[in-house]
């Protein structure tokens, strides 16, 4: 195949991602996006296949391994639960970077293959280009490794920091750099092998004192390093689609950190820095240390209730001091608009006065047949998708169910727990009038959206 | 008045970081997942590097060891792009929108 | 100019056609006011209040009345005081022509000009004149707060640790001014509302308030081009009967407001509906004065039919003297400035003039 | 297990203790029901609506009270009724013990026991029992009805073509459980809602209703323990007065409902301050019964000082005795259900129980 | 200068180009996308200079050229009132444009200064380009011309349709195609001439039927495609920063007009297609043929608002039947948080009932003290900057105020007329209660907005 | 295996393509004005061309006719530049954030 052809099929490959990446920032468009990344992926195999044009033994082994490797991909996407996404994307990552690695090894042991010069007198640029592209390999490969194991569980979520963590990071990164250089005035194989096992080491220091709850946006960061490790192997391979995908998954990936950081209201250097934030973390959930809250923002409710098809409003006292009747209606209006069923559970201690929410919810001209008692609606919960709980916090406690000592035992509460999924807005994990705990903030299914009542209801409004 | 190679390469890749700044700022924050899920699968685009590792020495010296690292290489990067897009593709399954 | 104003019969009427505020206005547009002694004081105007901004005061009627240009009332004077009138002076009041006209015949031979504000034409510019709109505003404010105080159960929906209080249902049967300010009052203190009205236009407005429209089915539009309704067909009456009969034995509270101008009111609410209704229910009616728009009302009693009361007052604003006051003052002041020639300073009554033409009672 | 309830002194109790409703409550729980005739007509819940799910009806009181196990009231028994009762008969009610404690005594040594239910806790578990709150929130809801009912102007604001009728202000003055649906039911109807208290938690309460709070300035918190206020300083008392002083000259309508918990009611509204109200204003004292909270106040008495109406009854309830009754039934219930021991069918009066003992009449 | 240097700075003013398009996207960052504009405009002409290397007396003429050229443009920028802008930039587009053609005509006329090959020897690709350079810049300069014109009032915006005008049109497009292929066998100038005058020719033939409400969109289409003709251009020249520039003016021009015709509710194609668009027009104006309004969406209505520094907002019976207090209490809130000054002006008949707004704006939980009658505020709409009429009709209406014949004649009205700009939020110019047409929805300082008025606040509010 | 720098040009095209779509999508339509005003300001980097189009030619042929248009060109395209950018930076000053 002619180098000019298999330019231009590159191009279409990199064309390709770039729909991929487009296609997934809207759900409209996302299986339509997965689709190009697959055509993109695919054009990238054949085109090098074509232009390498060595169809000898080799080529059946590469056959034989692609289909081997595919077949593990593909069954462990099939049988990979759900729930452990997450994870499951940090260990694919985790191979993709240890392949970056043997490629830059690869390249290094045999620089013919790749036009770099001979061994033991390889370009300057190249060898600069691959042992980066090494190091970044390793790093992202074991920083991946980490974050595997931080969110699957086999490590404690916990952040792990020690004293002088930044200042060994500091040193190791230096080391890399001065090695670096002395390899391409040495061209020693033996500090290439150095340079890899440093960089190892670094990725795992650089993961562990990060927090469980930030190991998506260490994912996406991890991510983004892989990319420019691609982009700089494309340089050295000349490889155009290298280049653009490089460039590509680089910098979304950085984007894409620097979004969810924001919308988990993190510092984004706090977290890529690692150790940085941590002080930070501990000070905050010192009171609940093993009971970490997951805390979800505007959009990720408003998501989650627009494709409910029925939701439950649980108003409480909150609503009432944030004066969030009305943002609240107009919220319910826009999710009847799309078509999805949206009740009121009044509990009948709500609020601080008998019939509290009820003088609210007429003020903002909610229709009565939609406002339930107790007792009409608690069995509600259990087939419903969410339960968007305002302000509200004693009703809901199911201490009031288990625990005698309780000073709220033997009230009757609003079952929420059983929908779906809960969403509690309010502005802190501080307790309500009842002065207690309530255990529900730390279920699996609860979203808690910190924020002054309105305002949230308002954000979501703006995200539905 | 030949260009050196370089400057284009050089061009698409900024070009190239400008698209991906671009394309993922306004993605709904419950794609973030399925987003970074596919972003990881196109990354191993390093599968073309593998397979010329792999494959780009002589014939006969198929077991060399730099073309071992390549067949390494190609089966990591293999495990990841299929499962990598099979498990996007399981993840937006569940965004199908609701028929109405 | 001297404009005059004394006190009505205070068991009939506790409102009054010239507030200090409104006095003020009169005087600082070139007019003298002259006004009987105590005419404000049960209103919580005393007589210093209107001394202090230049109105003169007596206890003398005669001489009031006999010294006039203009005399502004709510009702007709009573004959005595009629007889004391003299000539060119105008008369100014809601004086119910159709039931006065003989005594106002007989009068104003004398040349003297009734001005009757229940005739001022539905026009726009008339608005701030129009007294039948802003005292049946306040109306239809008051009987729903009246018929909620005589209403044994709360009103909004309350859900307390001991049990649900249902919202309240209320129907408004008439949506014109009184009947939509009814509305919006049931609305706001968190009852379920309903109404119906014979004219299609009031669908809209009764929705604009909250309100549930009840309509009779394939009825026309019984709107008369002055905005007023017409009379009902049978078939009509026949279609609204089953539809309120049915809408009754659910409802807690009925405010009726339903009128039809120069006439009696139309008897919308029958025995038999009444009598299904809920003991423990309220009925206000507005429409008493007028005969009413229930077959048991009785003007300013509280008729009881198994447990349901009914009510009317003659005259409910008597209840809300105060602010009706202000309105009604506000509304004459208006009209009269519109009958006032500025620059020749006296009155001109210009036939040509619609609102002019349409009050004088002739 | 019976459970029997005489009709009360319809005079001055129009209340009843048991709704039809709730006997059937209590009959699927498996008790007798046993009531007087007439028990409920006056609230339009005849004989044969109570017979229908199997309460028995009788007229004679003596024979009713003697069959009894558990008697639910209102009101203490009269003497003469009381000295019927025999031993391990339960009394439950509102028995006001502070001033019936001498004869409550002398029966209790019969083995009888009392519970006032105005002595529960006010712990979350007996919120379903509390009367005070149930009974409490209709009258703060009622005690804003009468008063707009009672006041001679227009409560909402509204711009009309015969000009502006300001919106009325309203101060309610206790922030409590009657007091907050006083501001909520004002507010509703357009008021401006004012609100004072001791208790620095309500400030937050009054404003998530849509009212003001007025705060004395340099207050400490005066809340016990319990949830209710403790009695003011004197320099506290001075500041209060203050603030209301000035805050009254432009105050229409106000909502008394300051209470100490077995202690005569503070008097808040001195003299001086209501002279300085504006003539047709209204004051509404919820506390009539325990003195009142205004130098002025007689119940079931409007009292009028220079045009200001000062009122209170000694029971509002019996102006909504419906849905009070409803709520008080339910509350009784609740609390019978907690003293009732289901597996051994029979009462036990458990001292552990802080709801049991504290209502218990000792 | 070396080849390799002058393609780096002839990237960096295209990445220049880049930064200042996506600081123009938003008002924080706009002036200083202006600034990175003239930053890469400088660097591409100076490094021009530098590659080109001809420092003769050209060379002084060029700069004194540039020097004319300069002045007249800054001249120009100074002099023109701002509300000309539209036609300002038509008019400077046409000279783009115009450029355009001129530089393909002297590559025509003398290939070799461009390393096309000899006169009369051009190379195919080279041709293809140039002649289509040429003809898109004849067809931009001549619409554009048109544009400017019709925006100018010289002409009159009124589409001008004739029968067959689509048919010639794709006569006259498909004679182009013909000249240039027939130019590239033959090679005669002539063959060439013609194109360009054809092109000419086309230009206004595509954009007379065009009305002049849909100017803007035009010429920012126009501008797409004299990018496109840029890129060609640089194409021929191997230049990247005319590839990069062009491609990316032609991009973002054409969404950007695409984004335009979204907001204005258009259909693109009719727009763009010209006369396909006309017939639904008129039928759309027909009801008022001399008085066309200014019809604004709620973005427009957010921004004029956003920064006010005072509103006056106006209810009427339409926000009651929409039901819209709720939402027009938040937008209140929002534009309050913002630091603008919102009062409520009540007519005193407003609604159909006396104190109608009064209920409405109570349920909404409006302050009182905002709320102000006919008096006490309507000399205040001198003063405020914008009127927000939401289903409000006949209490605004001045025809109270001089005709002596119209129903409501003698009612005092709502000045709303003085405000600097007043918004009408309503479905329709249908008129009110009264029956009458309202003069100010055709004033120049109203823009209607044409909605149900809950949904168009609701709007608002988000685009705050 | 070298490569036709014209597909290098391509890949530059087609990336700054999405590059120009991409950056304007997010406008805010009060800027829609001002945006195209600096669109059009940037078209006239045609102006690169007609340089060369004006100097390009042997120094001594000045006033040949392709010179001449080159410079035609010029004077255009300057106008455009100056003017453009001068016109956007004072519609820019409307958009001032006021003071709060
Ligand atoms: N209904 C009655 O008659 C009555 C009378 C007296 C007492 N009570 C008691 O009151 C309680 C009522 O339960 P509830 O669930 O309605 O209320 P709750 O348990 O008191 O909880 C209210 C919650 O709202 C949150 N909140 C406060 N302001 C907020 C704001 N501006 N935005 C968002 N969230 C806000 C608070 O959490 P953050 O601080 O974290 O935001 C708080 O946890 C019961 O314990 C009941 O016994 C009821
Ligand atoms: N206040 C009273 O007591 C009273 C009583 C009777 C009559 N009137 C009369 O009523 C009129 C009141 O004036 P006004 O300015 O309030 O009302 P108006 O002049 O009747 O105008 C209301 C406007 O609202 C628009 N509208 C209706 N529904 C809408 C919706 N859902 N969304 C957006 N706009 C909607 C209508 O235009 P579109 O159809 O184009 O949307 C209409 O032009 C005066 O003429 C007055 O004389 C008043
Ligand atoms: N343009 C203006 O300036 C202006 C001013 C005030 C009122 N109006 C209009 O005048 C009209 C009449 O108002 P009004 O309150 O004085 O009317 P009204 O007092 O004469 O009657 C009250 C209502 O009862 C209704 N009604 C009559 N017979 C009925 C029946 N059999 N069943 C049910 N409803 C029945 C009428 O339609 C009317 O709505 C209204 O449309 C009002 O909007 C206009
Ligand atoms: N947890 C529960 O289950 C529960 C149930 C009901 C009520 N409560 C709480 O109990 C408390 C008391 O409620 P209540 O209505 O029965 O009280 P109450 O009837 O005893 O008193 C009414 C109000 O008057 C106030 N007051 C007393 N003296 C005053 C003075 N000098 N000036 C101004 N205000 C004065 C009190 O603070 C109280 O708010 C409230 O906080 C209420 O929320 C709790």
């Amino acid at each position: 195949m002619s180098a000019n052809l298999s330019a231009i099929f590159y191009l279409m490959s990199g064309i390709l991602f770039i729909l991929a990446l487009r296609g997934l920032s809207s759900p409209e468009t996302s299986r339509q996006g997965n689709y190009f990344g697959i055509a993109g992926m695919m054009i990238a195999i054949i085109v090098t296949f074509l232009s390498v044009g060595n169809y000898g033994t080799g080529f059946i082994y590469v056959l034989v391994i692609l289909f081997i490797g595919g077949s593990i991909g593909a069954f462990i996407a099939f049988r990979i639960p759900m729930t452990a996404m997450p994870e499951l994307v940090a260990g694919f990552h985790s191979l993709v970077c240890l392949a970056a690695v043997f490629v830059a090894i690869s390249a290094f042991l045999k620089p013919e293959a790749f036009n770099l010069g001979t061994t033991g007198n390889i370009k300057l640029a190249s060898l600069i280009e691959m042992s980066l592209g090494a190091a970044i390999g390793a790093i992202t490969f074991t920083g991946s490794i980490i974050a595997f194991l931080k969110l699957r569980g086999i490590m404690s979520g916990a952040p792990i920091i020690f004293k002088g963590q930044h200042l060994i990071n500091l040193f190791l990164g230096l080391t890399i750099i001065f090695l670096i250089y002395y390899l391409c005035i040495s061209q020693l194989p033996n500090i290439f092998w150095i340079i890899v096992g440093i960089s190892f080491l670094i990725g795992v220091l650089l993961i562990i004192p990060i927090g469980g709850a930030d190991m998506p946006v260490v994912i996406s960061m991890l991510n983004s390093y892989s990319g420019w490790a691609a982009a700089g192997i494309g340089f050295t391979l000349e490889n155009t689609a290298l280049i653009i995908t490089g460039a590509l998954v680089g910098s979304s990936g950085a984007i894409l950190s620097y979004i969810m950081c924001k919308g988990m209201n993190r510092s984004f250097f706090n977290v890529i820095l690692g150790g940085w934030g941590a002080t930070d973390q501990t000070s905050k959930s010192k009171n609940n240390d093993q009971k970490p809250v997951k805390n979800g923002n505007a959009d990720d409710a408003a998501f989650l209730m627009k494709n409910a098809s029925s939701v439950i409003i649980v108003p409480g006292y909150g609503m009432a001091v944030a004066q969030a009747q009305h943002a609240l209606r107009e919220m319910v209006d826009v999710l009847k608009k799309n078509g999805v069923k949206v009740s009121y559970a009044i509990h009948p201690v709500a609020g601080r006065m008998p019939g509290h929410m009820n003088v609210l919810l007429a003020e903002a001209n909610v229709p009565y047949d939609e406002v339930f008692e107790l007792e009409e609606i608690n069995n509600d919960f259990a087939n419903c998708d969410v339960a968007y709980v305002i302000g509200a916090n004693d009703v809901t406690n199911p201490v009031a169910k288990s625990d005698p000592q309780s000073p709220i035992y033997g009230m009757p509460i609003l079952d929420v727990e059983k929908s779906k999924s809960v969403l509690f807005v309010k502005r802190s994990l501080s307790p309500g009038y009842a002065g207690i705990d309530n255990d529900l903030f730390y279920r699996d299914n609860t979203l808690m959206l910190f924020a002054d009542a309105k305002k949230m209801t308002e954000e979501i409004v703006k995200s539905l | 008045m030949e260009i050196d190679p370089f400057i284009f390469r050089l061009s698409i890749f900024i070009l190239s970081i400008f698209v991906g700044y671009y394309v993922v700022w306004s993605v709904t924050p419950s794609l973030h997942t399925p987003l970074m899920s596919v972003t990881n699968a196109i990354s191993s685009v390093i599968i073309v590097g593998a397979i010329i590792a792999a494959l780009a020495g002589a014939s006969d010296k198929i077991f060399e060891i730099s073309s071992i690292f390549g067949y390494l290489a190609i089966i990591l990067a293999a495990v990841n792009i299929f499962g990598g897009f099979l498990v996007t593709q399981r993840m937006l399954q569940m965004y199908k929108k609701k028929k109405k | 100019m001297r404009i005059v104003s004394i006190s009505e019969n205070r068991n009939l009427e506790k409102r009054i056609a010239i507030t200090p505020e409104i006095a003020r206005k009169y005087i600082s547009s070139g007019f003298e006011v002259f006004l009987s002694k105590n005419y404000g004081e049960h209103l919580g105007y005393s007589d210093e209040s209107y001394e202090n901004i230049g109105v003169k005061l007596s206890d003398n009627i005669k001489d009031i009345l006999i010294n006039a240009d203009i005399i502004i009332q709510l009702a007709l004077l009573s004959d005595e005081n009629l007889s004391i009138l003299k000539e060119k002076q105008i008369v100014i009041g809601v004086l119910n022509p159709y039931q006065n006209q003989s005594k106002i015949n007989k009068i104003s031979v004398k040349n003297i000009n009734f001005f009757s504000l229940e005739l001022l034409p539905r026009i726009t510019r008339a608005q701030s004149m129009d007294v039948l709109s802003s005292q049946a505003n306040l109306a239809g404010y008051k009987a729903v707060v009246e018929s909620f105080s005589n209403y044994e159960k709360a009103i909004p929906m309350m859900m307390t640790a001991a049990g649900t209080i249902p919202a309240a249902k209320v129907l408004v049967v008439g949506a014109g001014v009184a009947g939509l300010q009814a509305i919006a009052t049931a609305k706001r203190m968190g009852a379920i509302v309903f109404a119906t009205d014979v004219r299609t236009a009031s669908k809209e407005q009764v929705e604009s308030l909250g309100g549930k429209f009840l309509t009779v089915e394939g009825s026309d539009n019984l709107e008369t081009e002055g905005g007023y309704a017409k009379e009902t067909s049978d078939e009509f009456k026949k279609r609204q009967e089953d539809l309120l009969s049915e809408t009754l034995k659910k409802i807690d509270i009925v405010v009726c407001t339903a009128l039809i101008p120069g006439k009696k009111a139309p008897v919308i609410l029958k025995e038999s509906m009444i009598k299904n209704m809920q003991s423990g229910s309220v009925i206000y009616d507005l429409a008493a004065p007028q005969g009413g728009n229930t077959a048991f009302t009785v003007a300013d009693k509280i008729v009881d039919k198994n447990g349901v009361k009914i009510m009317g007052d003659t005259n409910i604003l008597n209840k809300l003297p105060t602010s009706a006051s202000n309105l009604y003052a506000k509304n004459v002041f208006n009209f009269l400035i519109n009958l006032y020639d500025k620059e020749n300073k006296k009155i001109k009554i210009n036939l040509e003039d619609e609102i002019i033409e349409k009050t004088l009672v002739k």
